[in-house]
């Protein structure tokens, strides 16, 4: 038996009840993205509204780290000015994660995010992974 | 050293069992106390091996084949004692069979390069199958793609094993080249490669046996089964990263042209044109891995020595138990064959615990799987999985290792309970 | 670590003298007391380069990219940082323009396969040089041979010079690929590479520079030159055999198509199409050197610490005073530029005593010097002479062995006369 | 200054005073082989007449153990019946020579032979080197 400091209970309780999990109907953006290391796929739908992001609700499948991410994501996201989560770093999500992510799996904790930002705001998905690169 | 038939190995062989303990001793990373369970991706290397490419580093430390002093010549001498170690150990007629890759992959590549583009028309027919690994499959795909040929892929049944009835009728639309794995590198499946083998080479097919599983657990003897390419890596047999074999049968790779051009393949160069090395030369071009080369003589010798057949039973019992210890297990689920017909390779999926998350948790009990497609993505679609979580053996694998995961699978539920 | 210009590196630099035995101590083969004249044919290994090989082999031996665990996260990260390091020794923008390859000739090759394969129409031109490395011509013969372009090759001067008033000539001509060595293997001649890149560039080409003998002893800002691609061998450079990179401008790789097919160069494969993974991965395909990687990145990090500009004058004083030396020996023919224009690399050619039998008795003295056409055929035929015999130096050189050079030399001229 | 165990003074004396060096007129037999590893052709002339080797003669440049071995090789065949010259072996024209080859030599060493073998016998290179690797 280990020490559960790495699966915490909100991280196992976002990942059992996935928050705004499931699809808009006629979403105003729908992107998706892969996880190329596991197959796994994150997609997100967005409902715009007076530049703020009215409504977002995510789907697929994924790990614990990558489910819950997205989970935490879309709580905060819901009802913030574009332009405000255009900003929304890495960092920012993996602190909000609150435990130690490995290198490999860093991957699995920014998959929502890159969909929030090659979705949303028409990233190339190089440009993601480039700043991830140089960061 | 070879199986003598594609058919479960240990059956008749009764080997002597393994000294795990002594042979633990040469693989220092082992020490550490890493239940290490991912030699299906790349295996440890004992010191024989890091003593050979060590003594090239230090003893005669020079490029090969072409200075004219004695460090030259020894390096050349070790680099061909190691062709020579091979064609015996797959039985190759000559050591001009045997040519020098980075690995599986460049093996495969170069024959999709210098054979398959050279040979395949619009509509020619490429058999694979459902199992494979990218690496056998990619390049048939891009092969296609420049040549118009068209690919089938042969289905698996429930248990994970090839539908022999799917290939056969397959096999009647005369394809032009078959290629698959001896043995699955997500499923252990242990395909009857002989029999296949045989099968297309009656109708007529070039046959291509992806070995990169297959050699370091069972084995090939390649004048036995007939096949006209078999492609190997060094890093999962006990040698160094870097170094792979590429089989090919004489009257093919003379007819083939080169693949990379450069030193060492040429007999003479011209600004008006070059005519090429004989085998194996022709596709060797630059300087090789050199002390790599020489590390994977040393690590064939050293599992040869103990003996391909011992390994395998050694696996086939740790297999069995960890089948059947892991079938207890709620909601685990098992993919491919028994474990007579199966390599040291269990894949699974734990109910409600990603494959990822199942090797986080397995990573902090200091137990090493692999978790994710496995270069498998065709397999894992046709299994209806993202994603699985693999635990692979080899000869230093103990039973207590076995016991770590089993240990550490539960504490997994545990946790995501 | 790179030179200012492509004129000669040490007139100005002044850097301080090498501490020669000190540098000696860390390369074991040196110990053998053999005078290792033959660093341009693979360079000796130092101490820290096997160190940290040996750490990969015994502290985290595992796969990269693949395993959830410890021991691949850090072979992972140890791989990953010799790309960073490599950027830097080039000066490029992006880690994504970092490919590993075997070495030189794996790299040339790619660039021919994928980017000229499919980029050059029947009648466009090739400028090559005639002073080329093997591995910098068959590719490109074979490329013409596939695609119908035709080659040009620059001739040198009676210096060993390329002839730039040629050069400009077939520039006008506008060529699609200009592809030439940055230092000479053969004469030493370091080529205006940077003056030419940019003449080519001028006139619309795309240029490779081989700098399999530029980058151990001048380095290069990729940048700075302009060049769209750029190669080199671990091997020269105090690294490991089976570990090299291909520099290639991001514009160009992300266009081009991947070369093999295989493990970790997709995103998504399935049975009716692929799509491929993004730079660099898009070019790896299958397992790499790992250990070799992590090794060239130590290399580098050694030669870089040391400093090419030290590193560079020390050759070039052991350069002067050896063809000093050397022009007093009667009937010694000497080939290739004054001292300030080449590296540390001395081809001759000694009246009455063919190069094979100069190496043999300078082995049998303990020196250790190639002899040949040392992959340079088109250029023997320009020189007149079947072979050459070839001295070549490094940071680990001293004046006392080119003092046995010449001693070996004067006794070869003995037993011949 | 190395002892000359090497390269003996009859060895000198066939690389400085090539026996049989030249061309003849109208030979029956002409073949030339190449020595891939430095450039050195050597290459040989034939008169045959009633099933032996008449005359002989080599021409081509290359290192005193190929010319050496090409002189001493072209001295034996004068005269031989062919049957007794296609008889000769690797392992003979290496004793001959009388000095320990290094791995890195024996193709200059073996060169002439090659010609002869290559050239009045037909066979394949492919043969002769595939006999040489099986040695
Ligand atoms: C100028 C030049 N180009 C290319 C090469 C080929 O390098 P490698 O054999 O490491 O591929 C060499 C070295 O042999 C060289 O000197
Ligand atoms: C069945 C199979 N084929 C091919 C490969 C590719 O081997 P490599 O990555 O050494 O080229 C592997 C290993 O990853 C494998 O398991």
């Amino acid at each position: 038996m280990v020490d559960d400091q790495f699966y915490r209970e909100y991280i196992l309780d976002h990942y059992k009840n996935p928050r705004n999990f499931g699809r808009l109907e006629q979403p105003d953006v729908s992107h998706e993205e892969l996880n190329p290391l596991c197959g796994d796929v994150i997609g997100m739908d967005f409902r715009l509204a007076e530049g703020k992001i009215e409504d977002v609700r995510f789907h697929g499948r994924g790990c614990a780290i990558s489910q819950a991410s997205a989970s935490l994501l879309t709580e905060r996201l819901k009802g913030m000015p574009l332009e405000e989560a255009r900003k929304i770093s890495k960092e920012e999500v993996l602190e909000e994660l609150g435990i130690e992510i490995s290198p490999a799996r860093i991957k699995c904790a920014l998959l929502s995010l890159k969909v929030l930002k090659v979705g949303a705001y028409g990233l190339a998905e190089g440009e993601f992974e480039e700043d991830e690169d140089d960061s | 050293m070879s199986t003598s038939s594609s058919s479960p190995v240990s059956a008749g062989l009764a080997s002597p069992p393994l000294d795990v303990e002594r042979i633990r001793a040469d693989f220092p990373f082992l020490a550490t106390g890493v239940a290490y369970l991912d030699s299906a991706n790349t295996s440890q290397r004992p010191l024989p091996v890091l003593a050979a490419m060590d003594a090239y580093h230090t003893q005669f430390n020079a490029n090969i084949h072409r200075g004219a002093y004695k460090a030259s010549e020894q390096a050349t001498e070790r680099y061909e004692a190691t062709r020579e170690t091979v064609r015996r150990f797959l039985n190759a007629r000559s050591r001009r069979e045997i040519i020098y890759t980075r690995g599986t992959t460049e093996g495969i590549n170069l024959v999709a390069y210098s054979w398959a583009r050279r040979n395949l028309l619009p509509g020619d027919l490429i058999v694979l199958t459902i199992m494979e690994h990218h690496s056998n499959l990619v390049p048939w795909q891009l092969v296609a793609e420049a040549t118009g040929a068209r690919i089938e892929y042969v289905d698996i049944d429930e248990g994970g094993e090839l539908r022999q009835d799917q290939y056969r009728a397959l096999l009647q639309q005369e394809p032009k080249l078959v290629a698959f794995s001896q043995v699955s590198n997500t499923l252990g499946t242990i395909n009857p490669y002989r029999e296949m083998t045989a099968a297309a080479k009656a109708v007529g097919a070039v046959v291509l046996i992806d070995g990169a599983q297959g050699a370091p657990h069972l084995g090939v003897d390649v004048q036995a089964t007939g096949c006209d390419f078999y492609a190997f890596s060094g890093h999962k047999i006990c040698g160094p990263t870097g170094a792979g074999i590429l089989y090919g049968r004489r009257e093919l790779l003379e007819a083939m042209p080169p693949f990379m051009g450069g030193g060492d393949m040429i007999k003479t160069v011209s600004t008006t044109g070059t005519t090429y090395a004989p085998l194996p030369e022709k596709f060797e071009a630059g300087t090789q891995a050199i002390a790599q080369v020489i590390g994977l003589g040393t690590a064939i010798d050293y599992v040869s020595e103990i003996g391909l057949g011992a390994i395998h039973e050694h696996e086939q019992q740790l297999t069995e138990y960890a089948l059947e210890a892991m079938s207890e297990i709620d909601g685990l689920r098992l993919f491919g064959p028994p474990a007579q017909r199966r390599s040291g390779v269990i894949s699974f999926d734990l109910a409600g615990v990603h494959p990822h998350d199942v090797a986080t948790i397995l990573d902090r009990h200091g137990v090493a799987v692999r978790a994710g497609h496995n270069c498998t993505q065709p397999l894992m679609r046709r299994l209806d999985v993202p994603a699985v979580a693999r635990a692979s053996f080899y000869l230093y694998t103990t039973r207590d290792e076995v016991d770590r995961l089993l240990v550490a699978l539960r504490d997994a539920q545990r946790i995501f309970a």
